[in-house]
């Protein structure tokens, strides 16, 4: 096995192993692709070029949470979804209420969401979101029972296409008009 | 997301008529209980679109069907009933601390209704968050990542062996042929097994070699020329070789034993 | 939802499906994106202008029994495989106990060594080891069916970093452990 010596080459084995990894690929694995003889900056450089040369292709190569990979470009997507007609399985209200609450107001307690949703949270419902990756457990909070704190996992980011949680709507955005309080 | 009316049904007939109050008829409840989140859900509903005034409730009605549930309530989802319970006793507080005359001394306390308006609001929040996290193209639906194929040349690495691992596993043949105490063997005589092993090896290349010749003065050292030596002798007994001497102090020559010279 | 017009929306949808799929798709699976607006022989006809497309790059658009897959160019699959190396195999310990009685008891045959572990020793465990190039044949006993000598060579004592064999611990130190355990 020869180590590739040329721009060219470089950018095919970038591209074969984006396109085969069917997750995003981070800058360190990158890397590893050729044995630690290239340096980060080339690299970025090599991934601009990739993500130019694909502009008016199929595919995009985007940057996520964890690192870069090529996604189908939306206007294709439609076409695509056609040969799997069973989507990804719909989250009820409770699910979804809990993921928000994470999302928003990580680290949290399951004692934090239900104070947060009025009612008290089905373990079921974690269990969804962990086995789905988008959530983990980061820490302990230490007051008696030493619950877990819970927050959103990069993968949850990947899934969502966001690089960071910063890229979320903003939760302003979600507050309604006040509650008039009469006297 | 909100529970349209035509969504709720009882003995199988749509119900028209949400509440306009927090009675809800005991008959009802559990398709209630289906319907929202939770008292929070439920009381933002009716506050949002019914106009709900939380203060205008008759609070001792209330207070009766509530018990009422309980009762109702104990073979099915007791749990969130009493979510329900709990919300309507909070109430029910806030409502009696409005009520009574407020003594001039703790006049700086916060008006009850503002911590649920605060809790109100964030619950609004997060619905609607909830929902707008649902509806953002997720990879899988919207999005579909390049996964292609490739061919998995395994990039083998043979195993690593430490020396530790090595001492293990022969400790373990020891352990389990018993075989510590007729192979007392030391540092000494593992070299002899060494230049035993390096001796046949230039003897096998080499078809006959000179006594002398097996024997490195030079950078040697006196302890490895009796190792040597040793090593030797031990292939001698062992009848791995065979050594020649024409005539007495004569060259003594080496060679590995020949399958028709056996004695 | 717009379906395709020209050749070039066609091969688009064709290509992002397949980088996507994460397995082969069948024509018939293919049909599927084009809503059945698609003939047979056209659709056969883009997919090979689709190989051709591909052929100077870094993967190749292939038929396999289940239908038409993307990967890797077999010279990239080295690159790709640095990504995920596999997990360090290990020896078993019928290949661990061998090497350890040519070590210690060097040089030996195959006999010897069957009559130290108490079974018979497959001829598979010293192929291994002969291939790993840490042992060798270093005469014939001069008994009946002269068998191999076995010893241990200079490239095993490299790997496993040691200037000689004396170097090992000797069988009185573990005498010693012994006796220590079961005092």
């Amino acid at each position: 096995m020869r180590e590739p010596e040329n721009i060219t080459e470089m950018k095919a084995i970038l591209e074969a192993a984006l396109l085969t990894a069917g997750q995003p690929l981070s800058l360190d694995e990158l890397l590893k692709l050729f044995a630690g003889r290239m340096e980060r900056a080339t690299l970025r450089m090599l991934l601009d070029e990739l993500k130019q040369a694909w502009e008016d292709k199929s595919l995009d190569l985007v940057q996520v949470a964890t690192g870069y990979r090529f996604q189908a470009k939306p206007e294709l997507s439609a076409f695509i979804a056609r040969l799997n007609p069973d989507r990804q399985p719909k989250y009820s209200r409770a699910v979804m209420e809990t993921l928000a609450i994470i999302a928003y107001r990580q680290p949290v307690t399951r004692g934090d969401i239900e104070q947060i949703r009025g009612v008290s949270v089905n373990p079921n419902i974690m269990r969804q979101l962990i086995e789905r990756d988008w959530i983990d457990v980061v820490g302990q909070r230490e007051v008696a029972g030493r619950p877990s704190l819970y927050a959103t996992t990069k993968h949850f980011l990947d899934d969502l296409n966001l690089r960071s949680l910063a890229e979320l709507p903003s939760f302003e955005d979600f507050i309604q008009d006040e509650i008039a309080v009469e006297d | 997301m909100l529970a349209t009316t035509s969504d709720i049904k009882i003995n199988g007939e749509a119900l028209y008529e949400l509440p306009q109050d927090l009675y809800i008829p005991p008959d009802a409840l559990e398709v209630y209980l289906a319907s929202f989140e939770g008292p929070l859900d439920l009381l933002l509903y009716l506050i949002r679109k019914n106009n709900l005034d939380i203060l205008d409730i008759p609070m001792a009605d209330l207070t009766v069907q509530y018990v009422q549930y309980v009762e109702k309530m104990k073979a099915i989802k007791l749990a969130l009933a009493a979510d329900y319970l709990l919300m309507s006793a909070m109430l029910i507080e806030i409502k009696s601390r409005m009520l009574l005359p407020k003594p001039s001394t703790i006049e700086d306390e916060e008006d009850p209704r503002v911590e649920l308006v605060r809790r109100l609001m964030e619950y609004e929040a997060i619905k609607l968050a909830a929902q707008q996290l649902d509806e953002m193209p997720k990879v899988g639906e919207a999005f579909q990542v390049a996964h292609a194929y490739y061919q998995h040349i395994a990039d083998i690495k043979p195993p690593e062996v430490s020396m530790d691992e090595l001492v293990l596993a022969w400790q373990n043949v020891l352990k389990r042929a018993k075989l510590n105490a007729n192979h007392r063997l030391g540092r000494a005589e593992l070299s002899v097994r060494e230049h035993m092993s390096l001796v046949l090896r230039r003897l096998q290349a080499d078809g006959m070699c000179a006594f002398s010749e097996l024997f490195d003065v030079k950078t040697g050292g006196v302890a490895k020329l009796v190792v040597n030596f040793l090593a030797i002798l031990e292939l001698a007994k062992e009848g791995l070789i065979h050594m020649t001497q024409q005539a007495a102090f004569s060259t003594i020559y080496l060679q590995v034993r020949q399958a028709d010279e056996r004695t």
